[in-house]
């Protein structure tokens, strides 16, 4: 699975990015890092021998996605709002006791459970056209329903995004 | 001739008089009073001569049938088949019960004859009859019966009537302002309940050990069992036949007792002297008051096989001893009371209860025979000596009557019945007062009257088997004569000591007729029962009668009384009555009897006083007139039980039933706990608890709710953070625990 | 025909409520057709009467359908022995009771008579009811009217004893009907011969079961000490109230007794025979005893038949033919007797509006022939031989001397229960004492009228059986005597079984 | 020099999810929220790539692509909505949307 001096680094790149994310008091910036981590992500994907999802990783997040959050910034002009510090007290406490408990958890299970193999021969077929085969053969009726989903968003989106007075005015 | 058949018709006779006279008599009476109370009066006097001519006819049919008893069965009373229970009316037409149709029905004919002078204006005169009407029904009933129960019908019944007849004039009250003649009613028929209670046990007891009440086949059942000596099973209950039968004796000695005036129970008898004067003389004097005799008499077997199998009561005595005993100690002390009394009739009613304790004492001795021939001539002197008294109360309310009209002198505290405003009648009331001697002379048992022989028969036969009987009773017989003739002198010799006796006069002849014939029958009685049989020589008797039956009465009655045949079989030993006049005997208790109305007449009654308000002589001697005068028994009954009764009714009635169950357990503590714990549930619970659980609950909800709402704080956030929680908690789960 | 004789007052009852639209609906017609009802339903009891065969032990003219089948309820209507003198008590007395209250209930009459009617029909569904469950039924049914006729037509203090009564009944009920629906769902069936079948099935627990319908029937009877409730139901009960209080629904607990408790817990009802038998004794002593003080006329016959039903007990748990016949008979005779005694209450009540000794005295001078027929009730009742009263009493007291159930020595129990027959002329001659006899010194009592054509009718009625009973009862015998037989038997039979 | 095993990515997978979680629950600015949110689904996805990889399962590559797509669209309707609010309330700071404070 790869080496672990690259996994490291780009572990740690994603890692980091993902913090100055959450971190970052400008949306613009978070946005930045949030596409550096899904590029880094990305990167993991075509070591985890998956480079389909990797490149859909980039085109649809770090492209469309995070296009969009983008421009949602700037059209609302919001980029500059409250950090951090602006969360109460009890919320943060608790919220960072919660995160501690969950990656101890993961800590003790990984520690204390058998390590795996990494002797993953490269057998996995993860070609697009078989990911196509079975995207279209054993999760037809998902796929399908995903379709539905989007058409949903869509039609939800166009009808949240309509002007008020406007749908006053046709209400 | 035999007229058996016809036996039921003396029941009919008195049923009739006592319908007509009850639906109709006192239309008769208020429409037109003369004739109404001859129709009233004479109809029922007629129907009780029919039931002596049935009577009569049934002693001439007995003759010509060998003295053979005969049942005749009428209808069932009580039959419960799977219980074998199965009891007859059947009349049973014998010696022994002839004998008692005949005393009943003749002395009650005579006394319903005298009671239409008596009651002559009395308001309720045919309410009167109809009552002396029922009291023969039942009478008869009770001496036709041919078995227990319709015995104890009769029993009850006569205590009924007496009720009835001595509360007759319920509404009168004495100085107290007590209904004295309904107290003396109650008293009369509660004492006579507590013997009816031992006569029920009896009669459960018998029926159980025999499986029936007729009296002939439990007499011949019994005789068997005690033959072959059986143990007696019923239930559970198992017992030897001897000691049933001396608890079925014992409790007919209780049951005769409360009828006839025994101790411990006479003391209703005395105050039943409230009663109109036939009642006391027919009632409480000839009939009702002999019946217990009549039930020991009838049951001579039970009593003699108690006697022969020598069982005892509690281990002390026997109950036929018991009988003898209880009849003796009642003679001498009735005698001795009737010393200190002063009411006319009540002296002849401690009398009475004298007399029936010979009675009882004769038949407890065994001398069945005795017994009876002295029911029979008592039912004539005692008869003729209230009558009499009637006829002398009679002539003194006259008196008392004609005073008030006179000069305007009235006063109410007058007594007719008082013998100590009497004296010298016997110029005023020449008829009653020889009969009154006559009556007076048999009583006390002077040669050759009735009393005589039969008081005689009773004391030579206690002379021969039983001398602390025989002592008792001659005592009791000097105590007769005694009071007889201190009341002899205290009516009609003398001056009259109250204006009222005076101006007393002799009552219709319609009164006197009959006293008249009951003298003559007290006079001839004694002598014609005894007569020996004309037939038989006496050596011929007493060759052919070996236990001593040759008298009159007694060759009639012993065909009735098993016990003398069963005597001759060897199987009970019947103490036989002395066959020869005892001089010694008789000759002691003349003299005595003289001696006693000497002594009342010329020693104590010489210097009788003169005046109403003086004290008697007898009251000089203090220490006998304090103890007579308490009335050991009544004292006892009415000043320690009664009140004691009284007492303990009330307190069970209002305090513990009342005021205890009633209002304290199930209104306080029941009622006021529920209503305490209701309204707690109301109030406290339900207030608080149910509908406080209800609004508790739903004001929880609401704190609760309040301070879920407090999460509930709209920052998508909070919800966001408890959703990681649940995350992580799922996470912290499956790692840790779902393995 | 059992259902005939039981429903039939509903007719009448249709008919009163009717009568509004015919606008016709005045009291005397009322009055009328409840009498009328009454009078067919007394002649349907004769018609069953006649058809009945008294050489059958068992049930007859059976009527039997399901009910309720999957929980084994079924309407199961059929008499015998145990039961024909108890229904034609009912329906004769129920028939007097109206007649009774002619000219006594001025207010309210349609629904006075409605709830008559409606009693007729609950007591004879319980002497009539075969199937516990219906027999619950009709059992708690007779509350309701009972209740009304207490609680409205009553005397001042009404409202606390008819709630009492109410109360002290129901709460007794209650324990019977937790009994009957364990017996039920063990045996998958109400009706009581099956259920008589099979009571092995229920043998283990059948002291508790005993007792839970001892209790109901207890209080019902009333047995010493659960009779508080009597006295002030009878002293606030309108005069034809006290009638069926007396004649008919306290038998309801006595035949109870006989009808369920014996044969199907033949076991317990031996063992507890001699501590109820003492119960019994007690209240006849003691019912007798706390009479005599009484100062209300009505609380001492109400007292008067605490002791009666105890000789009733008495009977009842001797366990044999004579004592339960006894007990049987003298149930109806009570019915007579103290029905009766209220009645002659009521005759006085109705003209004096008291019930104090005090106020009375002397009331023969006054009303001859009400005293005479009074005497002869009251003698009736308190044993008098040649009257009814006596032949129960006497029977009674037979059977419990040869009771095995009360041990090797019974004739203790029979000795202080015949206390009972002094006790009895003690209260009640005292009773006829004030009221009738002494000086009439009340002038309000001098204008006492004598009994009228229709209170003559009734007290001969009375009458009638009074003296029918007590002089020739061998035919009232016949009628139960073979279901007694069977009963017994039957009870003795399982006494072996089960020692 | 030690192997990379799964449990690696798992490791970097919590981390990524805890770092967006707080982003969650920490940030105000409700766009910053929805970023965390698409962080946390990453990591999610993250994990499904490693594990398919690990147990040569392309099933788990298939459900990231279901995953993205539901991104997507959660995106496009969140992102709508937050315009909508902001129209109306001049503000994207969630602590300030609280109609459904109980």
């Amino acid at each position: 699975m790869g080496n672990p001096i690259l996994f490291l680094i780009l572990a740690a790149v994603a890692v980091i990015a993902a913090v100055m994310m959450v971190r970052s008091r400008n949306a613009i910036y978070s946005a930045l890092f949030l596409v550096l981590n899904f590029v880094t992500i990305a990167v993991l994907y075509l070591i985890l021998n998956a480079p389909f999802i990797a490149m859909v990783q980039i085109t649809v997040y770090a492209g469309a996605i995070m296009v969009l959050f983008l421009f949602v910034i700037m059209l609302l002009g919001a980029e500059k709002l409250q950090g951090f510090e602006e969360s109460s007290k009890g919320q943060l406490w608790i919220a960072a006791f919660l995160a501690v408990v969950l990656i101890a958890t993961f800590a003790v299970a990984l520690i204390q459970g058998d390590p795996s193999s990494s002797g993953a021969v490269a057998g996995l077929d993860s070609s697009p056209s078989n990911l196509g085969l079975h995207l279209f053969k054993a999760y037809v009726f998902p796929f399908e329903l995903t379709g539905v989903l989007l058409l949903a968003a869509m039609i939800g989106v166009v009808v949240l995004s309509r002007n008020s007075a406007k749908r006053g005015k046709d209400a | 001739m035999n007229a058996f058949g016809l036996a039921p018709l003396i029941l009919v006779f008195p049923v009739i008089g006592l319908l007509l006279n009850g639906f109709f008599g006192r239309r008769f009476v208020d429409a037109d009073r003369k004739t109404g109370e001859k129709l009233s009066g004479g109809f029922a006097s007629v129907m009780a001569l029919s039931s002596f001519a049935i009577a009569v006819l049934m002693f001439f049919s007995l003759r010509s049938h060998e003295f053979h008893a005969e049942v005749i069965n009428l209808f069932n009373w009580i039959v419960v088949p799977s219980a074998k229970l199965q009891i007859p009316w059947a009349i049973q037409v014998d010696t022994l019960s002839v004998t008692m149709m005949m005393v009943v029905t003749g002395v009650g004919s005579l006394i319903h004859i005298y009671a239409i002078g008596y009651m002559h204006g009395d308001p309720n005169f045919s309410r009167f009859f109809t009552y002396l009407n029922l009291f023969l029904f039942f009478m008869l009933i009770l001496v036709t019966g041919n078995n227990f129960l319709m015995l104890f019908v009769g029993w009850e019944g006569v205590g009924l009537c007496s009720y009835l007849l001595i509360g007759f004039w319920f509404d009168r009250v004495d100085k107290n302002g007590l209904p004295m003649n309904a107290n003396a009613g109650r008293k009369a028929f509660v004492a006579n309940r507590v013997g009816d209670l031992a006569m029920i046990l009896a009669m459960i007891l018998m029926f159980w050990t025999f499986g029936t009440l007729e009296f002939n086949t439990v007499f011949q059942s019994a005789v068997e069992l005690f033959e072959e000596g059986h143990m007696v099973h019923f239930g559970l209950f198992s017992a030897t036949l001897p000691a049933v039968l001396t608890a079925v004796t014992a409790l007919f000695l209780m049951g005769a007792a409360g009828k006839s005036a025994q101790i411990p129970l006479y003391i209703w008898l005395p105050d039943a002297m409230a009663g109109p004067t036939p009642v006391s003389a027919l009632i409480h004097a000839a009939t009702m008051v002999t019946s217990g005799i009549y039930l020991i008499v009838r049951s001579n077997v039970l009593f003699e096989i108690v006697r022969a199998s020598g069982e005892l009561l509690f281990g002390i005595v026997s109950s036929a001893d018991l009988v003898a005993y209880t009849g003796a100690a009642t003679a001498l002390v009735a005698g001795l009371i009737a010393f200190t009394q002063f009411d006319i009739k009540k002296v002849l009613a401690y009398s009475t209860v004298s007399q029936l304790g010979f009675m009882i004492a004769a038949a407890g001795m065994g001398a069945y025979v005795a017994a009876m021939f002295h029911l029979i001539t008592h039912a004539f002197f005692k008869g003729l000596l209230f009558l009499g008294s009637g006829s002398v109360i009679h002539g003194m309310e006259h008196g008392h009557h004609h005073l008030a009209h006179g000069d305007d002198h009235h006063d109410d505290d007058f007594d007719p019945q008082d013998m100590r405003t009497m004296g010298g009648l016997r110029h005023k009331m020449n008829s009653t007062f020889i009969v009154y001697t006559i009556g007076a002379l048999a009583l006390s048992g002077i040669f050759p009257l009735a009393g005589f022989w039969s008081k005689d028969e009773i004391l030579a036969h206690g002379g021969e088997h039983n001398f602390a009987v025989y002592l008792m009773l001659t005592i009791a017989a000097f105590c007769t004569a005694f009071y007889m003739g201190r009341q002899l002198q205290m009516v009609f010799f003398g001056k009259p000591r109250h204006a009222a006796a005076e101006h007393a006069e002799e009552s219709s002849p319609l009164m006197v007729i009959p006293l008249w014939i009951l003298a003559g029958l007290s006079v001839v009685g004694g002598f014609l029962l005894n007569l020996p049989f004309l037939t038989e020589s006496l050596a011929e008797a007493n060759h052919n009668h070996p236990t001593g039956i040759f008298l009159a009465l007694e060759g009639w009655l012993e065909h009735s009384i098993q016990a003398f045949h069963l005597s001759e079989e060897g199987i009970v030993h019947l103490p036989h009555t002395p066959i020869v006049f005892s001089p010694m005997v008789a000759g002691l208790s003349t003299v005595l009897a003289v001696g006693a109305l000497l002594l009342a007449f010329k020693l104590v009654y010489r210097d009788r006083p003169q005046t109403a308000d003086e004290r008697d002589p007898l009251e000089k001697i203090p220490f006998v007139w304090k103890f007579f005068a308490a009335l050991p028994f009544e004292t006892l009954f009415m000043k320690g039980f009664i009140p004691l009764f009284n007492k303990a009714s009330h307190w069970l009635g209002h305090t513990l039933d009342g005021t205890i169950w009633h209002d304290f357990v199930h209104e306080r503590v029941i009622r006021d706990n529920f209503v305490g714990f209701a309204s707690f549930s109301a109030d406290v619970l339900d207030t608080n608890g149910v509908d406080g659980l209800v609004n508790g609950s739903a004001k929880a909800v609401k704190r609760l709710a309040n301070l879920i709402r407090r999460s509930q704080t709209g920052y998508a956030r909070n919800y966001a953070l408890s959703v990681f929680l649940g995350a992580v908690a799922l996470v912290v789960y499956f790692v840790y625990m779902a393995n | 025909m059992l259902t005939i004789l039981t429903f039939l007052p509903l007719l009448g009852v249709a008919a009163i409520l009717l009568l509004k639209f015919f606008e016709k609906e005045t009291d005397e017609l009322i009055r009328r057709i409840a009498l009328g009802t009454s009078a067919i339903v007394f002649v349907v009891s004769l018609v069953v009467l006649i058809g009945f065969d008294t050489s059958v032990g068992g049930l007859q003219m059976v009527e039997h359908f399901d009910w309720i089948p999957s929980w084994g309820i079924s309407y199961y209507l059929g008499v015998d022995g145990l039961s024909i003198l108890m229904v034609l008590l009912t329906s004769f007395i129920s028939l007097l009771a109206v007649a009774a209250s002619w000219t006594a209930i001025k207010t309210q009459v349609k629904q006075y008579y409605i709830f008559m009617l409606l009693m007729q029909l609950g007591m004879m569904g319980v002497f009539l009811a075969q199937d516990l469950f219906l027999f619950y039924v009709f059992w708690e049914f007779t509350l309701i009217p009972m209740y009304f006729l207490i609680g409205i037509w009553g005397g001042s203090n009404r409202v606390y004893a008819s709630i009492k009564f109410f109360l002290y009944t129901m709460a007794g009920s209650l324990l019977m009907l937790l009994a009957i629906l364990y017996m039920g769902i063990t045996n998958n069936t109400f009706a009581v011969p099956d259920l008589i079948a099979g009571r092995e099935a229920f043998a283990d627990v059948q002291n508790i079961l005993f007792l839970g319908f001892a209790i109901a029937f207890a209080i019902k009877v009333p047995i010493f000490p659960f009779h508080s409730w009597l006295p002030d139901a009878h002293t606030e009960a309108p005069t034809a109230g006290s009638i069926i209080l007396a004649g008919v629904l306290l038998k309801m607990g006595t035949y109870g007794f006989i009808r369920f408790n014996l044969p199907l817990f033949p076991g317990a009802a031996a063992h507890y025979a001699p501590a109820i038998a003492v119960l019994a004794i007690i209240g006849i002593i003691y019912g007798a005893i706390v009479s005599f003080p009484q100062k209300d006329v009505k609380k001492l016959v109400a007292y008067s038949s605490v002791s009666h039903l105890g000789f009733v007990m008495l009977g009842i748990f001797s366990l044999n033919e004579a004592g339960i016949q006894g007990a049987l008979l003298q149930g109806v005779n009570h019915g007579l007797s103290t029905g009766a005694l209220f009645f002659l209450v009521g005759v006085l009540y109705e003209q004096r509006h008291t019930r104090m000794f005090a106020d009375y005295g002397g009331v023969w001078k006054a009303m001859p022939v009400f005293s005479v027929l009074a005497l002869i009730v009251t003698l009736s009742s308190m044993g008098l031989p040649g009257l009814n009263g006596f032949v129960g009493e006497f029977t009674i007291l037979l059977g419990s001397m040869g009771a095995e159930s009360l041990g090797p020595n019974p004739w203790i129990y029979t000795a202080f229960a015949t206390t009972g027959v002094i006790l009895a002329a003690v209260y009640l001659l005292w009773m006829f004492q004030r009221v009738f006899m002494g000086p009439l010194d009340n002038p309000e009592n001098k204008k006492l009228r004598d009994l009228n054509g229709r209170e003559l009718a009734i007290m001969l009625a009375f009458l009638l059986f009074i003296f029918w009973i007590g002089i020739a009862p061998s035919g009232y015998f016949k009628l139960m005597d073979s279901s007694v037989a069977s009963l017994v038997s039957n009870i003795g039979s399982s006494l072996v079984v089960m020692p | 020099m030690p192997e990379v095993t799964v449990e690696w990515y798992v490791a970097l997978s919590v981390l990524l999810f805890s770092i967006g979680a707080l982003g969650v629950l920490l940030r105000r600015n409700a766009i910053i929220v929805f970023m965390s949110i698409e962080l946390m689904l990453n990591a999610a996805n993250l994990l499904f790539v490693a594990f398919a990889n690990h147990l040569q399962d392309v099933d788990g590559q298939v459900l990231v692509f279901f995953v993205i797509t539901v991104a997507a669209a959660e995106v496009a309707v969140g992102l709508a909505l937050i315009v909508t609010i902001f129209r109306t309330k001049h503000s994207i700071n969630i602590d300030e949307i609280n109609l459904m404070k109980g």
